[in-house]
């Protein structure tokens, strides 16, 4: 079907280049204008300030972007199902007193911390999974119990209390000792962030190349048409909120080992900034789109924006205000690419 | 030989329907085999039962003699049931692959990672056999329902069945895509693959179903072989009674005034430079191929999508039309060939669909609304049309498919429109009820109204149109008095392609 | 010109509280009075540890001369005031203090030995028997846990007649304390007097005794100022409150910061001090200067 | 049709009766268990504790319904045309603000504050549908943006103060007095829940026998077939969030009046609860369906669970825990409502 308008004799010229270079070019425009928003916050910033563009600072975002990039990448495959999880933020805080339960009141081996706050935090998402997938409980209102639930079982079982882990000295050194120091002495990155960047290469092999990957979109995308191929939706349902919940037990990793402490009545509310990143990043809340960088992307704007208020000293309710019109603007901006890009 | 599928006294009742009222079925290997019945027979309900959709209420579903309980589409596949369901049921976001082969994916490394080339190629090759022209990677959502149809298709073709249900799998498709759908019927009939073709297009049915049956009301009527049957005895006990034929007497309007003129209609490669007229009480026919962009045109003038160029004129006035509110507004009325996404709202009832576009007539003090008089409405047209329904408070969703389509015609009569665009308006409609909407579609341009009718049937064409205006490539490539008209002037100004036509234009 | 100016942000532990707005005020009178600039900021709420690390993550950076925080955890910020202490950034705590030597200095109060006069003055009045209740704005954080423990710690060993019959978390939130109190009210018919742990507390107990019609029944202790908890001292509908002295908590910790500039010797801490008041002392001028609106 | 099992043998009976007892049995009943839940709460405290079941605490129970319901009353149109509203509880707040300004600042008459509240709700609401209707930002995002947005401009316009109607000694009256209790001594009904009464009423009314109401659950059900039906779906849709923030402005009223201030810290969080009633009552967030009466026996569930747990004096942690259990039960439980009746 050949097709000679003004709109494709552009594509036509390319023909005379190679094939991939024709394949490539208007995807990677794309995806360049994907990061746009942020390049944009990021010049203004520099601008506007001379702190903002400093070594010392750049890392203090990047350490800041690290817990709830890992809970926006928990929440990204639960919305790639059209699903929604508003309990990340508690579920976090509840793995996080896991571990302080296991490191600190049962004095066991780091190890055996860190597998208790992932093994926590799949366990809550296989609960939530249960509820959606077999007891037909909307996304929404399971994940809202389940927040309020693990709120309050967080306090429970810490005593209302902190816990620290002032007995377990490697525990703090998760977050914030430095791999990337080590090695390079200038880029004094926090190992926060080279987790957050294992975890978003590892969610999105999961998401691209594998069978989970597949029905998490395809979940999201017609569920039924699914499940009348022969899938069992429900079980693939509840291992992506299990899945989640495991990824928010990293999430609870990063923070306690960055406070040094699991703080109990901390995470209500992280769940609305891990939900506005990926959507930000470009995936649907309606399901079956979305990649991991996006989400990635989204959950730098949020923390630029807020580090660059900050530096620029703004007065804090102006901060709120402007946070709410960029997080529109960041949306709208990503829905006219999208516009754009489907028009060619 | 012995029948792969029995079903015997098989019952299935839904909230306040009964469905399946002691069916009958069987089934012989390598046999092409006809279900047909008028809408809300029960086909659908009772192949969904065999195909582990459904469970039955009671009766028995015998495969090779043996007594199974077919729970789940899995168990069913299982057994070498495979099915084309009537509704697409497709992941609009992953590609045409991806698709296909959704929970059988070919794995690579340690089981966990999929194999895409090795589905790229899988795919490939069913799309070779069926003759279609498709890059495997291409997302669902992007192709016109016709093309999601043979990814359906496609997908029921990869699970090697022993048993393949078609339900209406046609319903979209253009002649050339129905020649291959039926080459790779034969194919498969010679394979031994026992095959259940549900469909209401007569015509198909006569060219390949060895035998058939006949169902009415969830109930068995009789098993007939195909070939010696005289149509009008199976039509007969499909509606209970005899259907008279209508003929198109092809009336003369070109004198009548001009109500709908559409000029330069041009949106993005899929509609170029398109313009029409459209007559008092005539009805104007659009044939072409698959994708040739009638939908969009229809659109376009209806303010659905908006267009880069062109102009519409109303009674000879211009007019703006940037939505289908100012088309509406306009007189003119769109009945889409996508009813599940663009024509009901299916969780609402009959009588509220009926009478969306028409809400404001039903208004007291200019807010309130009139349920009773939408009642009398809905009942009106349920009764006009035959709709299927145990009440007009019924939601749409659980009417049969055809009885879903009457709906939505019923709600572009209530609205009384000057102008009506009927896109594909008898798809997945019974022999009676077709019948009943051309003698209406007559009946309406006999009032005066002005009717396009966008039909990939070419008889339905024929049978109905005053004028027959082609496309191609979102180009109207020609135009045919109704009564000089035939499917291959039809097909030869079809494929008038791009080149073919600059040439014409030279030599003219 | 610009870059001379002295610039010390304090982040604190809330900002939308007016407990939080009033050491705002002081402060910048003090950044007015000595001529420095000063910025003021904190969390939503009082559980938000890691956004409050972010927030002095982001004052560090914008090199200040010195800066003031009031840590919501006294550990959490550690290797953030490490940094600040190696870069030379003085560092004043206020309201509460960092368990670390890095802060040249501290102006707090005692929450626990005010909530104790609290008690004081509760068991004073109901005549050291009977039941009596508390609402508390949070169940976590310092403030909230200070003034909870010292007032109850306080009864228990103090006034072994009263009961203390619940415990309850609003907080803060009007509304919320409002009705807890009258859930509150309806399980303790006998209920002698409730205690208030900060504005939004005492205000929302104020309002559920007022509803439940237990004006004057019910012997109600506040802690903090703010209009609304003034005028029920005013008209008798509150016993009595303590307020600490946020504005000059605010003044004191600009005041500490500069002079750490300076480099002058600073006591370990300075104690900005806490006040009971009602209806016999709210117009006395050493009161009146520590109330806010 | 005749349906002779034994599911239908019943109908059968009943058949001798009029047949206005036979259509209407099986509905009643219906209705009645939507009120299961809430009656068995009531039963369980009432027998927990003798101070649950008294007046007084019937009363305390009411009012503190009021605010919640009137913001669930606004969330239910949203909802039920597939959208949601985050913002609700700070748009309240930001409402109280304005009354206060126009009653407080500007020392107007009582009518118009009471005016700008509701105007100033109804604008943000239109807002909202603009950014929604116009723009296609997804619900979600929109209205988090406005939440962040009308949370700061609470804040900015209230100097982080809040603002007494001291000046203004009718304005508590709206919510504190009873009208009721003026001619029925015995039953002290404050007037916040005569006015939450009537909001309902208002909003039973409009959803069920208006043209707005009709197009609410026509857009829940299929907006594209709705906009090719010749309907300004863009329009209506922002009507719909126009009327849903000027019934925000009603409850920020009432939370102001009942306070007798306008705090503008105040409001965060109460979005959730107002979901939760609307989905406890039945309103599905997928759009389409709901009903009033279901929303405000969602938000009795909400307020008599609150209560009951603080009469019982339960510890605060575990209030929280068992709210979050409740929340999922009350949802199973008309879910398995609707599955039954839909079964018949
Ligand atoms: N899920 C359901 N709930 C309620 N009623 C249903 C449901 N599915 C089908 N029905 C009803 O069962 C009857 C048979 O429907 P079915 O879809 O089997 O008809 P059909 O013969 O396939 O018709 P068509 O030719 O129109 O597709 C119809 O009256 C239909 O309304
Ligand atoms: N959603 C879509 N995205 C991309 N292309 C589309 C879409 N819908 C239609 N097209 C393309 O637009 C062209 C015209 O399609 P249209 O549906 O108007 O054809 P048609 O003549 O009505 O044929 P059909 O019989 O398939 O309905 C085709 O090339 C088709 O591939
Ligand atoms: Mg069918
Ligand atoms: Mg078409």
């Amino acid at each position: 079907m050949t097709t000679p308008t003004a709109a494709t004799t552009a594509a036509a010229a390319a023909r005379g280049f190679s094939l991939k270079a024709r394949l490539f070019r208007p995807a990677t425009r794309q995806k360049l204008l994907a990061f746009a928003s942020l390049i944009a916050l990021l010049v203004f910033f520099s601008f506007a300030s001379p702190q903002f563009l400093q070594t010392d600072n750049l890392v203090s975002i990047l350490q800041s972007t690290a817990v709830n990039g890992v809970l926006a990448i928990a929440c990204t495959f639960v919305i790639i199902t059209a699903g929604i999880d508003l309990s990340v933020g508690t579920l976090m805080t509840f793995c996080a007193v896991m571990a302080g339960v296991v490191l600190t009141y049962m004095g066991m081996p780091l190890a055996l911390g860190i597998t208790a706050a992932i093994f926590f935090g799949a366990l809550a998402g296989f609960v939530s999974g249960v509820l959606i997938a077999k007891l037909k409980i909307p996304p929404f209102i399971a994940t809202l119990g389940m927040m309020m639930l693990l709120k309050g079982l967080s306090l429970v079982i810490s005593g209302t209390k902190p816990i620290y882990f002032n007995d377990t000295p490697d525990f703090p050194a998760i977050s914030q000792d430095s791999l990337i120091g080590y090695f390079i002495p200038s880029l004094p990155i926090p190992n926060a962030v080279l987790i957050l960047f294992l975890v978003a290469v590892a969610a999105s092999i999961v998401l691209n190349k594998t069978i989970l990957g597949r029905y998490t979109f395809a979940l999201g995308s017609n569920e039924e048409a699914v499940r009348l191929s022969g899938v069992n939706t429900d079980f693939w349902k509840i291992v992506v909120y299990t899945v989640s919940g495991g990824i928010c037990g990293i999430a609870g990793l990063l923070i306690a080992s960055r406070l040094n402490s699991a703080q109990p009545a901390l995470g209500q509310g992280y769940e609305l900034d891990a939900i506005a990143a990926v959507v930000i990043g470009g995936t649907s809340l309606s399901g079956g789109t979305g990649t991991i960088v996006g989400t990635i992307i989204g959950a730098f704007i949020m923390s630029v924006l807020t580090n660059g208020l900050r530096i620029l000293s703004v007065a804090q309710e102006w901060q709120t205000v402007v946070t709410g019109v960029i997080i529109i603007l960041a949306v709208y901006a990503d829905i006219l690419r999208r516009r754009s890009s489907s028009a060619h | 030989m012995a029948p792969i599928v029995t079903i015997r006294d098989l019952c299935k009742s839904f909230a306040g329907v009964r469905a399946l009222d002691k069916a009958q079925f069987d089934l012989l290997p390598g046999e092409v085999h006809a279900l047909m019945g008028e809408n809300g027979a029960g086909k659908s309900t009772l192949m969904k039962v065999l195909a582990g959709v459904y469970s039955k209420d009671s009766g028995e579903v015998l495969i090779d003699g043996q007594p199974v309980d077919i729970a789940s589409p899995r168990a069913a596949q299982a057994l070498g049931i495979g099915i084309i369901h009537q509704e697409l049921n497709l992941m609009n976001h992953l590609s045409a692959a991806q698709n296909i082969f959704i929970g059988r994916e070919p794995r690579g490394r340690f089981g966990l990672f999929i194999d895409e080339d090795a589905m790229r190629t899988q795919a490939e090759r069913i799309f070779a056999r069926m003759n279609l022209r498709l890059d495997p990677h291409t997302p669902v959502g992007e192709l016109t329902v016709a093309r999601q149809q043979m990814v359906e298709i496609a997908k029921a073709l990869s699970f090697d069945s022993r048993v393949l249900i078609m339900d209406e799998p046609t319903a979209a498709l253009n002649n050339e895509e129905v020649a291959d759908l039926f080459r790779i019927i034969g194919q498969l009939r010679s394979q031994g693959v026992a095959i259940v073709y549900i469909s209401h297009k007569m015509d198909e049915l006569k060219r390949i179903a060895d035998r058939v049956t006949v169902m009415r009301d969830g109930q068995y009527i009789a098993t007939v072989p195909m070939a010696g049957t005289p149509m009008d005895s199976l039509i007969a006990m499909m509606v209970g009674r005899q259907l008279t034929e209508v003929e198109n007497d092809f009336p003369d309007t070109s004198g009548n005034e001009v109500v709908l003129e559409a000029r330069g209609i041009t949106r993005g490669a899929v509609v170029r430079n398109a313009s029409f007229v459209l007559r008092k009480g005539e009805i104007l026919g659009f044939a072409g191929l698959m994708g040739a962009g009638r939908t969009e045109l229809a659109r376009a003038v209806f303010g659905a999508d908006p267009i880069d160029a062109g102009e519409v004129l109303v009674h000879g006035r211009k007019v703006s039309i940037k939505s289908p509110e100012d088309a509406v507004r306009h007189g003119i009325g769109y009945l889409s060939e996508d009813r599940k996404h663009f024509g009901l709202a299916t969780g609402m009832d009959v009588e509220t669909n009926i009478a969306l576009p028409s809400m404001k007539k039903f208004l007291s003090m200019g807010v309130f609304i009139d349920q009773a008089a939408i009642e009398a409405a809905g009942e009106r047209y349920v009764k006009q049309l035959s709709i299927k329904t145990p009440s007009v408070r019924q939601q749409v969703r659980l009417l049969s498919g055809g009885n879903q389509q009457k709906i939505v015609i019923a709600k572009w009569l209530l609205r009384d429109c000057g102008v009506l665009f009927f896109d594909e308006p008898t798809r997945g409609i019974d022999v009676g009820a077709k019948a009943e909407i051309y003698r209406l579609l007559n009946q309406l341009a006999a009032e005066g109204k002005a009717i396009v009718i966008i039909s990939s049937e070419l008889p339905e064409i024929l049978r109905v149109s005053h004028r027959v205006l082609v496309m191609c490539e979102g180009r109207i490539t020609g135009e045919l008095a109704g009564r000089e008209a035939s499917q291959e002037k039809i097909m030869q100004l079809a494929t008038r392609r791009e080149t073919a036509a600059a040439a014409a234009e030279a030599t003219a | 010109q610009a870059q001379q100016e002295i610039y010390i942000p304090l982040v604190s532990k809330g900002f939308q509280h007016q407990f939080w707005q009033a050491v705002k005020s002081g402060a910048e009178q003090a950044a007015k009075d000595l001529k420095v600039k000063v910025t003021f900021e904190g969390p939503e709420t009082e559980a938000m540890v890691d956004k409050q690390i972010d927030m002095l993550a982001a004052a560090l950076a914008k090199k200040p001369q010195a800066i003031g925080f009031a840590a919501l955890d006294s550990q959490a910020a550690i290797p953030l005031l490490k940094k600040a202490q190696a870069a030379k950034i003085p560092v004043v705590a206020f309201d509460s203090g960092v368990d670390s030597d890095i802060p040249v200095t501290t102006t707090t109060t005692d929450n626990k030995a005010a909530a104790a006069l609290a008690a004081d003055k509760m068991a004073e009045m109901i005549g050291k028997s009977g039941e009596v209740a508390l609402v508390v704005h949070d169940q976590t954080s310092r403030t909230g846990v200070d003034r909870r423990d010292g007032f109850v710690n306080r009864i228990k060993s103090a006034y072994p007649n009263i009961k203390i019959v619940s415990v309850q978390y609003g907080g803060g939130d009007q509304l919320k304390s409002t009705e807890i109190t009258k859930s509150i009210l309806q399980a303790s018919p006998n209920l002698k007097g409730i205690f208030g742990a900060n504005e939004g507390s005492a205000i929302g107990v104020v309002n559920g005794v007022k509803e439940m019609k237990r004006s004057g029944k019910v012997v109600i202790i506040g802690y903090d100022s703010g209009k609304q908890q003034k005028n029920a001292i005013m008209d008798g509908s509150m016993a009595g409150a303590i307020t600490q002295n946020p504005v000059g908590m605010g003044y004191k910790t600009v005041e500490m910061a500069v002079k750490a500039i300076k480099g002058e010797k600073l006591p370990k801490v300075v104690d900005s001090g806490f006040f009971w008041y009602d209806k016999t002392n709210i117009a006395d001028p050493k009161i009146a200067s520590v109330l806010y609106d």
